[in-house]
């Protein structure tokens, strides 16, 4: 008997000195935890805002608000359960004050239960769904909504003489927001909407595109998901609808930076709204393009680094407010209002939403020397995300 | 009526092929039947009728007066028609127990409980003993069949049979390629079944024919031949020149 | 609606291409390869190389993508498929999702996870129209170069010396031994051919399909939809089988978006139940 | 005449099957300890849990009844998605939503029994692929229904028995579903020492034969195949409620072939397999995925390749010979 008791003892005693310890180590570092997708049909997201955050500790310097930024990666692989999982884990074992990262949509959702019950501020770097930041108070996004992208188009394109659109968009939440809100936005201006979603698995979108060139819109509004723009673009060419004179318009996940070069001469002429182009005209992005590329050869950094970047940029001004606070409700506190000068413009976070206010650029892709590169041309300052404005 | 088992005008074709002929036949209760026939004959094919293998392309088959041809297998088993298997048909991961207990199981209608404990059910305890000790399995039942000399494991599937309790049972050429060493054995079990169980047999070895069966049915090309008994039988010239003169070359 | 008939066509083509190895292999030795995209996704990468990196033009690296697949496969046969003949379905199946796994993650380590591209030719690209049915280039070109695939496998199956073995060793292994054909020679060899077939198919996809390294899990099932519907003892029926799938899935999806996929699918596992041999499967005794 | 003594003996051989081993009681001491002696991986222990309550369902009818499949996933799913929407729209109770998944699952696999007990093994693995992929079209179309690829948001659970909260540590989640799979255990290991049981490895060794002694094949396949469903489904529950979320990953096919994976590590035909498996996979993948987060796929499946290439007898001989020991102290314990 007595031998098992201090077994039990050793053992129990054994937790708590691991917990004690850890406990002191969070006095020094401020750990983060990243999760994203590294592995899957989604790893380039995970790529580019891995590789954006690493570019911010090296050039801003790893310490903020007298603590030092530590960031523990771990990949969901764009699954969900594993997300949540990861962000228990990271919460109970590591201890980590910030959730990040965050690729897609369900997988920020999946999180935000365990942010509110944690206490801990969930920065989201890239999922689009306006909803998100709704789904818990400790949830502040660095990213973009799509209604924010793609409500800028429906004006864009009425006042360019557009009357007719079809918009095609991928079946699933980011896709539907992109649609409903351009649809809404474009029809309430007087023109007309024709729509089809396409599965997320989609490989071939002949069909699809047969309809759209059948109904001989002005336009042709299009989100899917970065990694398959290059094949609608090539399949939209080779149904000949340039020709037609169908112009391709949508928030820029199509003209993804990231494979736009790949993508090649077909998407020259696509006139797409987003925060953020890799041609942006500022001395800032111009310095943040060059080292990006400069540790990632290969890589041209796109929306979702910038989400990436801005991400870690938040946490740090944060905790420059709070002085190093590590506090949850303190953190989120801070990052309410707060705002710097990004890479891609002015942004600021609405007090509000938690949710990111920025400038939405109308962009062409057209040739610069002998790349590819959206080149903006007009800008809509401050845009909010219009679905929670509206509320 | 006097009849166990009984077919009428029972056909079956595969493609051009007939491999059973309009055959009607009668297995009288209690008979010590042999049923035999050359190669290629038809024997097993008729046999898989009987038992709903195969399916007739015409005519019936009776058990006890009750037409059974369009029965499935186990509802013809638990009818009280059961069978062994020219080439063994054995649960070879399980145990001699264990395959008769489970023929036993399903005979008492406990297939379908999922809770009961066998060893718990005294009825199926001591039925389960009674085939084992039968069929002199009782040292080795607790042996995976598949390790078993192959004489026991024909042993064993008559004990299968046995267990499902038939009125009629039938035996594919149960002593088909058991050495001589365990053939004895083999033929003393097959003598020691009941009298009240109709037994049809189904075999090559003559020598096995004579001593067992009272009654042979001959089967040539998918037909009946020639029936009656087994001296009538050596006696028919058409047999002798269809069959025997046959096998005693062999 | 005949533009989509042509499309559907275009794209069941490629299945053909795609699958009608992965029928062979199945009929020949019984084996169930579920890898088989993992070839079609080296040709698409082989093609994408040679054009990427060595600057070879479209059509060179047509064949290139074939050769490589094909040397692959007779490789990996030789060394590992081959002691898993005698296992049963399960075990094949489990080996065959290992190598798949095996080669999406390889891939991604090697190529990163991003979608590859590859340039068409001028003369390739574009459509032109004819009695109002729109022709795309492109796929006029996977139509002709797959169609005279299919025609000159239907004659060597059926009249060639090779094909003739090969009939007689998928009908029955053991008798074609006994008649003195090297069944193990001529299944290498098949499967090498099948394999090339998937990595030219794999390179001819990139346009239609696209390519990155889950291309064997996403198209696993459209290659087994054409195994299993079109059965395995014949060029015609998968390629009919390929055919169906590809027409039904573009015609579908065009009719009625909302359900997407979901038909494929009910269609596979109806078939399957009312013609468990396939659809056009030679009645076996 | 044959002596009583030899009903006794038949009657104790019987009964060695269904003998609770030494090795068994530890095992399941060692499940529940596990809770005190992980305090910080309850989450992963959660995981491991479901995972081999779902491995369990597999082998009730891979390694008892004989029947493959490729898509089991489907169950899981089923399971999930019921509870998840139960919890969501009509109650929180965990046991509720538990007998709602499983109810759903099995109704599932009671409808679909009939395809997948025809054909060959190739048609099975088709068909039970198919009807996963689907039930996965289903559930991404009903998009209003199921939240679509967004995932089933809103899922909140009450407190087990209306005492125990979920909370973020995983330890109601541990206790809970290790409770669930210990007496969904229990109900298997007595199906499977039962005379249902013994029919279905009948089945499995010879179909024709066991025809023959009279088993009906085909209805005890469906009520396996239904039964293991549910089993699935049960999982699936857990799965929802102890993440209060549920996505279309649950219906994706990796999960069926990972399941294949579990029981290949663990062996099938035993109930052990599985768990044994769930947790050697579980992990193995923990392990890899910390020092190679990108490939971990890469390795499962090169594990994959070696286990069916000849790895498996070495990994099984060893698991016997461990097994063994534990025997053999169990044994001198008792002493």
């Amino acid at each position: 008997m007595t031998h098992r008791r201090t077994v039990l003892k050793g053992v129990l005693g054994f937790a708590l000195a691991a917990s004690v310890s850890s406990a002191a180590l969070a006095q020094e570092a401020l750990k983060i935890g990243l999760i994203l997708p590294m592995t899957g049909p989604f790893a380039s997201t995970g790529r580019q805002i891995d590789a954006a955050v690493k570019l911010f500790l090296a050039k801003e310097g790893a310490v903020h608000g007298g603590r030092k930024l530590e960031v523990i990666l771990k990949d969901d692989a764009g699954n969900a359960d594993a997300t949540r999982r990861l962000a228990q884990e990271l919460v109970v074992n590591d201890k980590v004050s910030v959730l990040a990262g965050f690729g897609l949509t369900p997988l920020a959702m999946a999180t935000a239960q365990v942010a509110t019950q944690a206490k801990v501020p969930q920065v989201v770097m890239a999922a689009a769904t306006a909803t998100i930041t709704e789904a818990s108070p400790y949830i502040a996004r660095t990213s973009f909504t799509l209604p924010q992208a793609s409500e800028p188009m429906a004006d864009w394109a009425w006042a360019n003489g557009i009357k007719k659109v079809f918009t095609v968009v991928t079946d699933y939440g980011p896709g539907i927001d992109a649609e409903t809100s351009f649809a809404n936005k474009f029809k309430a201006a007087g023109g007309t909407v024709e729509s089809v979603r396409v599965p997320l698995r989609g490989p071939d979108f002949a069909p699809f595109l047969q309809r759209v060139s059948e109904a001989k819109p002005d336009a042709l509004f299009v989100f899917v998901p970065s990694g398959v723009g290059a094949q609608f673009m090539k399949q939209f060419v080779e149904r000949g609808l340039d020709k037609a004179g169908v112009k391709l318009i949508g928030p820029g996940d199509v003209v993804d930076d990231d494979i736009l070069q790949g993508i090649g001469d077909v998407a020259l002429g696509a006139i797409t709204t987003h925060h953020y182009s890799a041609a942006h005209d500022s001395p800032a992005n111009k310095a943040f393009v060059e080292a990006f590329q400069k540790a990632n050869p290969g890589m041209r950094p796109n929306f979702m680094a910038v989400g990436g970047y801005d991400g870690m940029q938040l946490i740090a001004k944060a905790l420059e407010a709070t002085k190093g606070d590590a506090n949850g409700d303190k953190l989120i506190a801070a990052m309410k209002g707060a705002s710097w000068e990004s890479v891609r413009g002015p942004v600021k976070i609405d007090p509000d939403t938690r949710d990111i206010i920025q400038n939405i650029y109308v962009r062409k892709t057209e040739k610069v020397g002998s790349e590819l590169h959206n080149v903006e041309f007009a800008t809509i300052k401050d845009v909010k995300d219009p679905v929670k404005a509206r509320k | 009526m006097s009849v166990a088992l009984q077919t009428f005008d029972l056909c079956k074709s595969f493609g051009g092929i007939t491999a059973t002929d309009h055959v009607d036949f009668t297995l009288e209760k209690g008979a010590r039947h042999a049923l035999i026939g050359p190669n290629g004959a038809g024997k097993t094919t008729f046999v898989n009728q009987l038992t709903g293998v195969l399916k007739p392309s015409s005519g019936c088959i009776t058990l006890m007066g009750e037409d059974i041809t369009k029965l499935t297998r186990e509802a013809r088993v638990q009818r009280g028609l059961a069978r062994t298997f020219q080439i063994n048909q054995l649960f070879a991961t399980m145990t001699p127990l264990e395959m008769v207990a489970l023929v036993t199981s399903e005979r008492l209608g406990r297939g379908s409980q999922p809770f009961r404990a066998l060893d718990l059910d005294a009825e199926l305890v001591e039925q389960t003993a009674e085939i084992l000790t039968r069929f002199r399995l009782d040292d080795m039942m607790d042996r995976t069949i598949a390790t078993l000399p192959y004489g026991k494991q024909r042993q064993i599937e008559i004990a299968a049979a046995f267990a499902a309790r038939p009125t009629v049972l039938l035996l594919d050429e149960p002593a088909a390629g058991v050495p001589e060493a365990e053939r004895r054995e083999l033929m003393q079990t097959v003598a020691e079944l009941p009298d009240d169980v109709s037994v049809l047999l189904i075999e090559h070895d003559m020598d096995l024919v004579f001593r067992f069966a009272t009654r042979i049915t001959v089967l040539v090309n998918g037909r009946v031949l020639a029936e009656g008994t087994p001296e009538e039988m050596a006696r028919d010239p058409a047999v002798r020149a269809a069959y025997l003169g046959e096998s005693t070359h062999v | 609606m005949l533009t989509i008939l042509f499309d559907g066509i275009a794209y069941g083509m490629v299945l053909f291409v795609l699958g009608c190895g992965l029928s062979v292999t199945m009929g020949l030795m019984n084996f169930v390869n579920l890898a088989h995209g993992a070839f079609a996704m080296l040709g698409g990468y082989v093609a994408v190389l040679a054009m990427q990196r060595l600057g070879l033009p479209f059509l060179a690296s047509l064949p290139l993508a074939f050769l490589s697949a094909a040397l692959v496969g007779i490789v990996l046969e030789r060394l590992i498929y081959r002691p898993m003949y005698a296992k049963s379905h399960l075990d094949q199946v489990m080996f065959s999702i290992g190598l798949v796994f095996m080669a999406v993650a390889g891939t991604d380590w090697l190529m990163g996870s991003t979608q590859q591209f590859i340039r068409l030719p001028a003369w390739l690209q574009g459509r032109f129209e004819i009695a109002g049915i729109g022709i795309g280039r492109y796929r006029l070109f996977v139509i002709a170069i797959c169609g005279l695939l299919a025609i000159s496998l239907q004659w060597g199956f059926t009249r060639t010396r090779f094909g003739s073995r090969l009939r007689a060793a998928v009908d029955d292994a053991r008798v074609a031994r006994g008649l003195g054909i090297p069944v193990n020679r001529l299944f290498a060899l098949t499967f090498a051919l099948g394999c090339g077939l998937a990595g030219l198919g794999g390179a001819l996809g990139i346009e239609l399909m696209g390519l990155d390294p889950t291309f064997p899990l996403k198209f696993m099932i459209y290659f087994l939809i054409v195994v299993t519907v079109g059965g395995t003892s014949s060029i015609t029926g998968p390629f009919f089988a390929a055919m169906l799938l590809g027409v039904a899935d573009v015609v579908g999806k065009y009719l009625v978006p909302q359900v997407g996929a979901f038909i494929i699918y009910a269609l596979m596992v109806v078939l399957l139940i009312t013609r468990p041999h396939g659809l056009f499967a030679r009645a076996r005794a | 005449m044959r002596a009583e003594s030899f009903d006794a003996r038949v009657r104790q051989a019987l009964y060695a099957n269904r003998r609770w081993h030494p090795a068994e009681i530890g095992f399941w001491i060692l499940a529940f300890a596990a809770y005190l002696l992980f305090p910080s991986h309850l989450l992963l222990l959660n995981e491991i849990a479901i995972l081999a309550l779902f491995a369990l369902s597999l082998d009730l009818i891979l390694g008892y009844a004989g029947i493959v499949s490729l898509g089991h996933a489907a169950f899981l799913g089923m399971g999930a998605y019921a509870a998840g929407l139960l919890a969501k729209h009509v109650t929180g109770d965990p046991f509720a939503g538990l007998a709602c998944g499983m109810a759903a699952a099995g109704l599932v696999g009671l409808l679909t029994s009939p395809l997948v007990l025809r054909g060959s093994d190739l048609t099975r693995l088709m068909v039970t692929l198919g009807v996963a992929l689907i039930l996965y079209e289903l559930a991404n179309s009903f998009g209003s229904l199921t939240g679509g690829a967004d995932g089933l948001q809103g899922v909140m659970m009450k407190p087990v028995l209306g005492q125990f909260e979920f909370d973020i540590f995983g330890r109601t989640a541990y206790l809970y579903s290790l409770s669930v799979l210990f007496l969904l255990f229990l109900i298997a290991r007595r199906v499977v020492h039962s005379p249902v049981g013994l029919s279905l490895r009948a089945v499995r060794d010879n179909p024709l034969r066991a025809s023959a002694s009279g088993v009906p094949n085909g209805r005890r396949l469906a009520a396996a195949y239904t039964l293991a469903a549910a089993y699935a489904g049960a999982a699936g529950a857990l799965l929802a409620q102890t993440t209060q979320f549920v996505s279309l990953d649950v219906l994706d096919f990796h999960r069926s072939a990972d399941l294949m994976l579990v029981l290949i590590i663990g062996g099938a035909g035993y109930l052990y397999g599985g768990l044994i498996g769930a947790i050697a996979f579980k992990l193995l993948q923990d392990a890899i995925a910390s020092f190679t987060p990108q490939y971990w796929m890469f390795w499962i499946g090169l594990f994959l390749v070696l286990f069916v290439l000849g790895g498996r007898e070495i990994i099984h001989s060893a698991v016997k010979t461990v097994a063994g020991r534990f025997a053999r102290l169990g044994r001198g314990g008792a002493r």
